[in-house]
């Protein structure tokens, strides 16, 4: 449903993405590896609109939609988690969760308010905290609920298990595991390389902005020194 | 003071408090989409006033359709106005906004001069608002007045709702804090700062046309009504709608009863009030600690 | 606050802006102390006017450009350098204008003291309304009572005389004298103020700025770098302040005004916040612009009655098209030409 | 433990309105030990840590610093005396060069606010201070950047080095290893283990590999007050713990 | 230089609150010198033009735009006192002929007087004091005064109370506001407990309009009578409306004088114009006038002769539309104040309240 094709970005005048192809089929998950600073949250901000790509083509379900503002993204179906949670300190918890509430393109709306709060009961027991009374993982437990709100086709999580407790983690795997069932795909950053390529369909490695490794999750998971050499470990 | 004359004087501080409210009220949305003052605020208020000066005749006697006609034909001004001159910054630096709004206020105070000249003008309260009730003794209170005051409180409410009760208020207050954030969440950013600028420029237009008949209207009438709108605006906590109305109703009794007791000082007596409050809590009185 | 999503390009960083930075600042040093030479007492003034704006406009970029304290209240500094000046010179022999500028200085300072004490407990807008009270306060103590001469405020009977022994040194009937006197103190509180921004204690200022919670966590007592920075921007409004009565001989409530506190904001922000140049360029083109629109001798009548239409559409042309302020032309010159 | 805790809290309790998101904790950092706090979301670490830093105030309890007390003294001041944290949430100077911001920080050492004659380029041991930070924690080659222009996971690499540029006795590491890379995180760790020779540090961290590889001494909490505390194994095979943190997974 | 033209500078509101008073004024001068040819005592006359904003803390720099940049022979300005203050010690140093057109700070014409500085128009002691008499002769006993805090008003309400007193009155109450505060009905309740017999207020502009308003608005019209200096129902009548009918107000101009003179000055002015000639368009003819006597008096050059033409201008005879007028010792009209009433958009004259009225000139050292 998502197809970038060699897709350049830069950053003033450095060159950061060169010639990036990804594609993500409907219902699949995708895990984006590479080590810090290879440009992989920049595709994401690129096919989201937020920085211009220089070049390369974005399509959507088979529409063009290469520049468009990310509000138009949004709308076309994708739900934002930023690294670093994007939560808004001035609202609350419970405010957080409601402004972005919206029925999905397709009119679908499976995830409500109350769903995404028995997701994360945490999150039930702070609803009239502020964002920036919350504690890391309860933030970033928000920033997930909040893209959810917003019933989307294509889940794209930067970071998004960061500082998240183990179980919690476990919970989060299940669920997207779950949602790509109902037809959701998903587009997975995660620095623990092992459990995204062990919850995705494929994946694909990042070096210096040019895609070095990709395919099957599970190949990739086959072949440590390709691992080795890419993210080294 | 004898306890009648003491009521009068409460009934003037609570009356003067819901004006500023109302004047502050526009400043209040505006603050929240800018993050910084809003030094045109005081103009908005001067145009309102002058259009009443201007519709008031054509209008004769239905005041109220007056100012709906008055507060849409403003909305569409400050439409337009954020669309030209502030969509463009709220990239940048804050204090861009504001020397571009000192910039507004110079071309606003010359083309009024040229438009309307730089006579002082009275415009007439319609009949069935003009008179006045008995408050007993020698003095009576005029109807106008208790309308306003009522007028207000319409607004106040209003606003209260949509900025506490719908999305709208929440995505104002998000945009306000993350902008790019936001527009992640499918929220049209740009246009929703228009229209809520337009809704401040509108109220700020009401404000200036309920206060033309009582004050008349004349050049830098805007510029005295500003500070005072800040000082409602920021006692109350910015955002709060509540907090403008309690801090408006501050002001008054202190203004008031400053210039009856304090003639000599009545002049600082607001802002020692700003002061101690900011000092004892340091993000105004309704602020929810985020 | 606003978040955006790319830092701001570190343009408005001391790394930058101390390479060979003295330069054109001496330059234009120089250029000055020869103006009086060929211009006449006029354009002297308006020189002298520029320059006394540009030492109050240098104190609050100490402030908002450098720690981030943006003050709407700093003309109560200015205007109580001035008053005390204007109050504690002699009646009828001419002050000695070391001591005037002092006590004119020190009174700033204490009242910024206690301004800053107080406010700086607040935050952004807060911190701007707070600054704008006492200012208020200060502005209503002189209007409304006899202390300054009320609301027509009150004259400099005699301009000040620095002599030792006989022998006058420095007559401030001068106009010329004055001038130099006015330039001299722009130079040190420029040099000063270029000192402050290098050493530890302006960076320590930046960083301030840019993440308070981050210095305070490194060890920094923030409170107490914010205070200085408030007091010692206050003594430098101070003495602008003392200059503005040495050259016009009058003072006036409205010195403390709000809009005179704006106007001075206004200045760094044309100029360009977060530079020392930026400040100085600002007062030059505010009082310039305005000098030149509502002169009839170029413009004509028409238009310069209506000198508050152009200059506010220059305002907005200014904002539209430099994002950093009028100093901004010329970084990006200097840096186009770095990379070519 | 033999030797007397570096820095000793006994009782900190802090209350938000109705919650208590710290609960009568007490906790020893000993020089010479990695002492890791583990919890839930929201179980009280980043407070713990803003407790111990000064960055909020006590409801109750008391804090102890190589025996004296330093409960009233303010963060800074604790900062001076040797505290240093870094935040779970980045914290630094986004338009600052990256050597700047340590730099910055080192300085807060030396401050000498007074000495308005010499540049703060020219401080020689905060620049020493901040190049060593750097280098420690894998930044050698990006001094010049923008702090802001980094990619995220550089930035807590950054937020790391500027704990380390004030060269603390006692470190309060909350999530170091969030957001970087496997062989990042391999770096922190080894750094961990050489810097424990001669520091006290307190690592909030749900890394659990991590955590059982550098950990002395664990802590675990839950909804504000400690439900285990003691050796890595002990606290591995408490089945409270797996129930309320671990999971299975880690059994 | 006998035959350059003079030169004449305007210092006057052309923005702010008093813009319109500036224009008035500048008017009413280029009339007078239009009916002299364009020449004053044979001289061509050239103008230069400054906005003062109304703003003292920028007056010093406006009025050496005139004097040093524009080395203008006469200045003329303005309305604001704290202005005109600073525009008198500014003619004192440089020693340029001041005539003040409006302004009524006492102490422009008291301590700061000279024999260079002029003024055409009042003291703000003059029309209060006049008042003071009047309300004493119609038998009020207890007055109360309402004012802006600031120097003029304060100086008017002095003027009053000391007439008043004088008459047999007692002032029982002396309400301010800060200026320009227009929030008055605090100060209203304030005077319906008093119960005063009288109340005088000084305001004028906007404040004026608003007094007035709320003062009716507020019922004390029918059982208080309200007075004022002349500048409450100056400029204001047509926004006031209904509310000052029958207001009386004290000044040194009506309308309906219905002197040759007033009713030529009236017309010639709606000719030029195309608007009503106000007393501030008189006070700026008289300035011209005033002007004009001093440049005939030296056949149009005044280098070498200044102190002549001072002298002429000091002891000259002024045949203004408000009625001929003389200069006090301290350069200040000894003028008839007129008492009026409101009729329509008029401030009709009733009757001279005190015939060639001199302002005391407390502080002015003579010369
Ligand atoms: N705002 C910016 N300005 C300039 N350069 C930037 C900016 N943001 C990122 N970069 C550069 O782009 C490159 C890629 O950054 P990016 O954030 O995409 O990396 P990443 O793969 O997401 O790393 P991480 O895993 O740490 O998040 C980095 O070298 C970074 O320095
Ligand atoms: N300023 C505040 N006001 C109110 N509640 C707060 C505030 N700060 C934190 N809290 C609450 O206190 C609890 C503890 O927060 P804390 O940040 O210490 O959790 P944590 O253990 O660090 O969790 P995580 O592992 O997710 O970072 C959380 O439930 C949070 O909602
Ligand atoms: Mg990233
Ligand atoms: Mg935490």
């Amino acid at each position: 449903m998502l197809q970038i094709s060699s897709l350049n970005t830069y950053y003033g005048d450095s060159h950061i993405l060169q010639g990036v192809d990804l594609a993500i089929a409907p219902g699949t998950a995708v895990g984006l590896l590479g080590r810090n600073g290879m440009g992989k949250t920049t595709l994401i901000r690129s096919l989201m609109g937020y920085v211009p790509a220089a070049s390369g083509k974005v399509a959507w379900q088979g529409r063009d939609v290469t520049g468009c503002p990310p509000e138009r993204m949004a709308r076309l179906g994708i739900g934002y988690v930023p690294e670093g949670r994007g939560i808004f300190p001035n609202l609350s918890v419970r405010e957080n969760l409601v402004m972005s509430a919206r029925r999905g393109p397709t009119g679908r709306k499976d995830w409500t308010y109350e769903r995404v709060l028995d997701t994360f009961p945490r999150l039930a027991e702070r609803l009239d905290n502020g964002g920036n009374q919350l504690s890391g993982g309860e933030q970033q437990m928000l920033s997930i609920g909040r893209a959810l709100m917003t019933n989307p086709d294509l889940m794209i999580l930067d970071e998004a298990t960061e500082g998240l407790a183990p179980l919690i983690v476990a919970e989060i795997w299940k669920v997207i595991a779950r949602i790509g069932t109902t037809g959701i795909s998903t587009l997975i950053v995660d620095r623990n390389y092992h459990a995204v390529l062990s919850h995705t369909d494929s994946a694909v490695v990042l070096e210096k902005g040019q895609v070095v490794a990709g395919g099957s999750s599970a190949d990739l998971l086959a072949q440590p020194e390709t691992l080795a050499r890419y993210l080294g470990v | 003071m004898d306890i009648s004359t003491f009521l009068v004087q409460c009934l003037n501080s609570v009356q003067y408090g819901l004006l500023l409210f109302l004047v502050a009220s526009g400043l209040t949305l505006i603050f929240g989409i800018m993050g910084v003052i809003n030094l045109a605020h005081g103009s908005f208020y001067m145009i309102g006033a002058y259009m009443a000066y201007v519709l008031a005749p054509l209008f004769g006697d239905n005041f109220i359709t007056m100012l709906l006609a008055g507060m849409l034909l403003s909305a569409i001004f400050g439409f337009l106005l954020e669309w030209v001159f502030f969509s463009f910054l709220y990239g940048r630096d804050h204090l861009q906004q504001v020397l571009m709004t000192y910039a507004l206020i110079l071309v606003f105070e010359e083309l009024r001069s040229i438009l309307v000249g730089n006579e002082v003008h009275g415009v007439k309260a319609p009949e069935w608002l003009s008179g006045g009730v008995s408050l007993g003794g020698v003095m009576t209170y005029p109807v106008y007045n208790l309308f306003a005051s009522s007028a207000c409180l319409v607004v106040a409410f209003a606003l209260y709702w949509v900025v506490n009760r719908t999305r709208l208020g929440m995505m104002i207050r998000a945009g306000a804090s993350n902008r790019d954030m936001t527009r992640g969440l499918g929220i049209n950013i740009r246009l929703l700062y228009r229209a809520v600028f337009a809704g401040g420029v509108a109220l700020a237009a009401l404000a200036g046309m309920i206060a033309a008949p009582a004050a008349s209207v004349y050049p830098g009438m805007g510029g005295s009504v500003l500070i005072m709108c800040f000082v409602v605006v920021v006692i109350g906590g910015i955002g709060s709608i509540s907090g403008a109305l309690i801090a408006a109703l501050l002001v008054g009794f202190v203004d008031t009863f400053g210039k009856v007791f304090f003639a000599q000082l009545a002049g600082i007596g607001v802002y020692v009030l700003m002061a101690v409050i900011l000092i004892w809590r340091p993000q105004g009185l309704r602020n929810k600690g985020f | 606050m606003h978040t955006s999503a790319l830092p701001r390009v570190a343009g408005a960083q001391p790394a930058v802006r101390r390479s060979h930075g003295w330069l054109v600042p001496v330059l234009v040093a120089v250029l000055l102390a020869f103006a009086p030479l060929v211009l006449e007492t006029y354009y002297q003034d308006l020189v002298m006017k520029i320059v006394i704006y540009a030492i109050f406009a240098l104190s609050l970029e100490l402030l908002a450009g450098t720690t981030g304290l943006v003050s709407l209240g700093h003309a109560a500094f200015f205007g109580i350098g001035a008053y005390v000046t204007a109050l504690a010179a002699p009646q009828y022999e001419a002050g000695n204008p070391v001591l005037l500028l002092a006590l004119s200085m020190a009174a700033a300072a204490v009242y910024a003291l206690f301004v800053g004490a107080l406010s700086l407990r607040t935050k952004e807008v807060y911190f701007i309304m707070v600054t704008l009270a006492f200012a208020q306060m200060a502005y209503f103590v002189f209007h409304d009572t006899p202390i300054g001469g009320g609301s027509d405020g009150m004259y400099l009977m005699m301009r000040p005389v620095l002599a030792i022994g006989g022998t006058t040194l420095i007559d401030f009937e001068q106009p010329r004298q004055l001038y130099f006197v006015a330039l001299g103190l722009l130079v040190l509180c420029y040099a000063f103020l270029a000192l402050v921004l290098r050493s530890r204690f302006g960076h320590a200022l930046t960083g301030i700025r840019i993440n308070e919670q981050r210095m305070r966590a490194a060890g920094f007592q923030t409170y107490r770098y914010k205070l200085a920075a408030f007091v010692l921007a206050g003594a430098l409004a101070g003495m602008a302040g003392f200059l503005y009565v040495a050259k016009n001989g009058v003072v006036n409530p409205e010195l403390l005004s709000w809009h005179e506190s704006g106007a001075v904001l206004m200045m760094i922000i044309l100029g360009g916040l977060g530079s020392l140049r930026g400040a100085v360029i600002g007062a030059a083109a505010f009082v310039l612009l305005k000098e030149f629109y509502s002169s009839e001798a170029l413009l004509g009548p028409a238009i310069a009655g209506r000198w508050q239409l152009t200059l506010g559409l220059t305002m907005i042309a200014f904002v539209a098209l430099m994002p950093k302020g009028l100093i901004g032309i010329g970084r990006s010159f200097n840096l186009k030409r770095r990379k070519a | 433990m033999s030797s007397t805790p570096l820095m000793q809290a006994t009782g900190l309790t802090r209350r938000f309105g109705g919650l208590v998101a710290v609960d009568g904790v007490s906790i020893d950092l000993h020089r010479g030990q990695v002492h890791a706090v583990i919890g839930t979301n929201g179980a009280g670490k980043s407070t713990l840590i803003n407790l111990l830093s000064g960055e909020i105030p006590l409801s109750s309890g008391e804090i102890r610093l190589a025996g004296q007390d330093i409960t009233a003294l303010s963060q800074p001041r604790r900062a001076r005396s040797g505290v240093g944290r870094s935040y779970q949430r980045t914290t630094i100077f986004p338009t600052l060069p990256v050597l700047e911001n340590c730099r910055l920080a080192a300085q807060a050492a030396r401050q000498r606010p007074w000495t308005l004659w010499e540049g703060a380029q020219s401080c020689r041991a905060s620049l020493e201070a901040a190049r060593a930070a750097l280098d420690a924690a894998g930044l050698a080659d990006a001094h010049q950047l923008p702090a802001g222009s980094m990619s995220h996971g550089k930035k807590r690499q950054l937020e790391i080095a500027m704990c380390l540029a004030t060269n603390p006795q006692v470190l309060l590491l909350d999530e170091p290893l969030a957001g970087m890379g496997a062989e990042e995180s391999e770096r922190m760790l080894s750094m961990l283990e050489r810097l424990r020779a001669d520091h006290a540090i307190l690592l909030v961290e749900h890394d659990m590999d991590a955590v059982f590889r550098v950990a002395d001494c664990i802590t675990v909490m839950v909804n504000g007050a400690v439900i285990a505390s003691g050796s890595p194994e002990s606290v591995r095979s408490s089945p409270e713990v797996q129930r309320a943190y671990l999971g299975e997974g880690h059994a | 230089q006998g035959n350059a033209p003079l030169k004449v500078g305007f210092m006057l509101p052309a923005t702010g609150t008093y813009a319109n008073l500036g224009t008035m004024i500048e008017n009413g001068f280029k009339l007078h010198v239009q009916e002299q040819g364009g020449k004053l005592g044979g001289r061509e006359v050239q103008y230069f033009k400054v906005d003062d904003e109304s703003d003292p803390a920028k007056a010093a720099d406006n009025v050496n735009k005139l004097i040093k940049r524009d080395k203008v022979d006469v200045l003329v300005g303005t309305v604001h006192s704290g202005v005109a203050q600073t525009m008198a010690k500014a003619a004192k140093e440089s020693n340029t002929i001041l005539i003040v057109p409006n302004a009524g700070a006492d102490l422009i014409t008291g301590p700061m007087c000279g024999p260079n500085i002029f003024r055409t128009s009042f003291s703000n002691w003059q029309p209060a004091f006049a008042m003071g008499k009047v309300m004493a002769e119609r038998g009020h006993k207890k007055a109360m005064t309402v004012t802006w805090n600031y120097a003029a008003g304060q100086e008017s309400v002095k003027g009053f109370a000391e007439a008043f007193e004088k008459g047999g009155g007692k002032v029982v109450g002396n309400l301010t506001l800060p200026f320009p505060n227009v929030e008055f009905q605090a100060l209203l309740t304030q005077i319906a407990s008093e119960k005063p017999d009288a109340v005088y207020v000084f305001f004028a502009g906007g404040g004026a309009v608003k007094f007035v308003k709320d003062y009716v608005a507020a019922g004390l019209n029918k059982t208080i009578p309200l007075y004022g200096a002349g500048f409450l129902t100056d400029g204001t009548l047509e926004a006031q409306g209904a509310a000052a009918q029958g207001l009386y107000t004290t000044l040194h101009y009506a309308d309906k004088l219905n002197t040759p003179k007033d009713n030529a000055f009236r017309q010639a002015f709606m000719a030029a114009y195309k608007s009503d000639g106000d007393v501030y368009a008189v006070q700026g003819y008289d300035a011209a006038q005033l002007l004009a006597t001093g440049m005939k008096s030296v056949g149009g050059d005044f280098s070498g002769k200044r102190d002549a033409m001072l002298k002429a201008m000091h002891t000259a005879t002024i045949d203004s539309p408000r009625g001929k007028f003389t200069l006090s010792a301290a350069n200040n009209p000894v003028q008839d104040i007129y008492l009026r009433q409101v009729a329509g958009t008029d401030n009709v004259v009733k009757g001279v309240a005190i015939k060639g009225l001199a302002d005391p000139a407390r502080g002015c050292r003579p010369f």
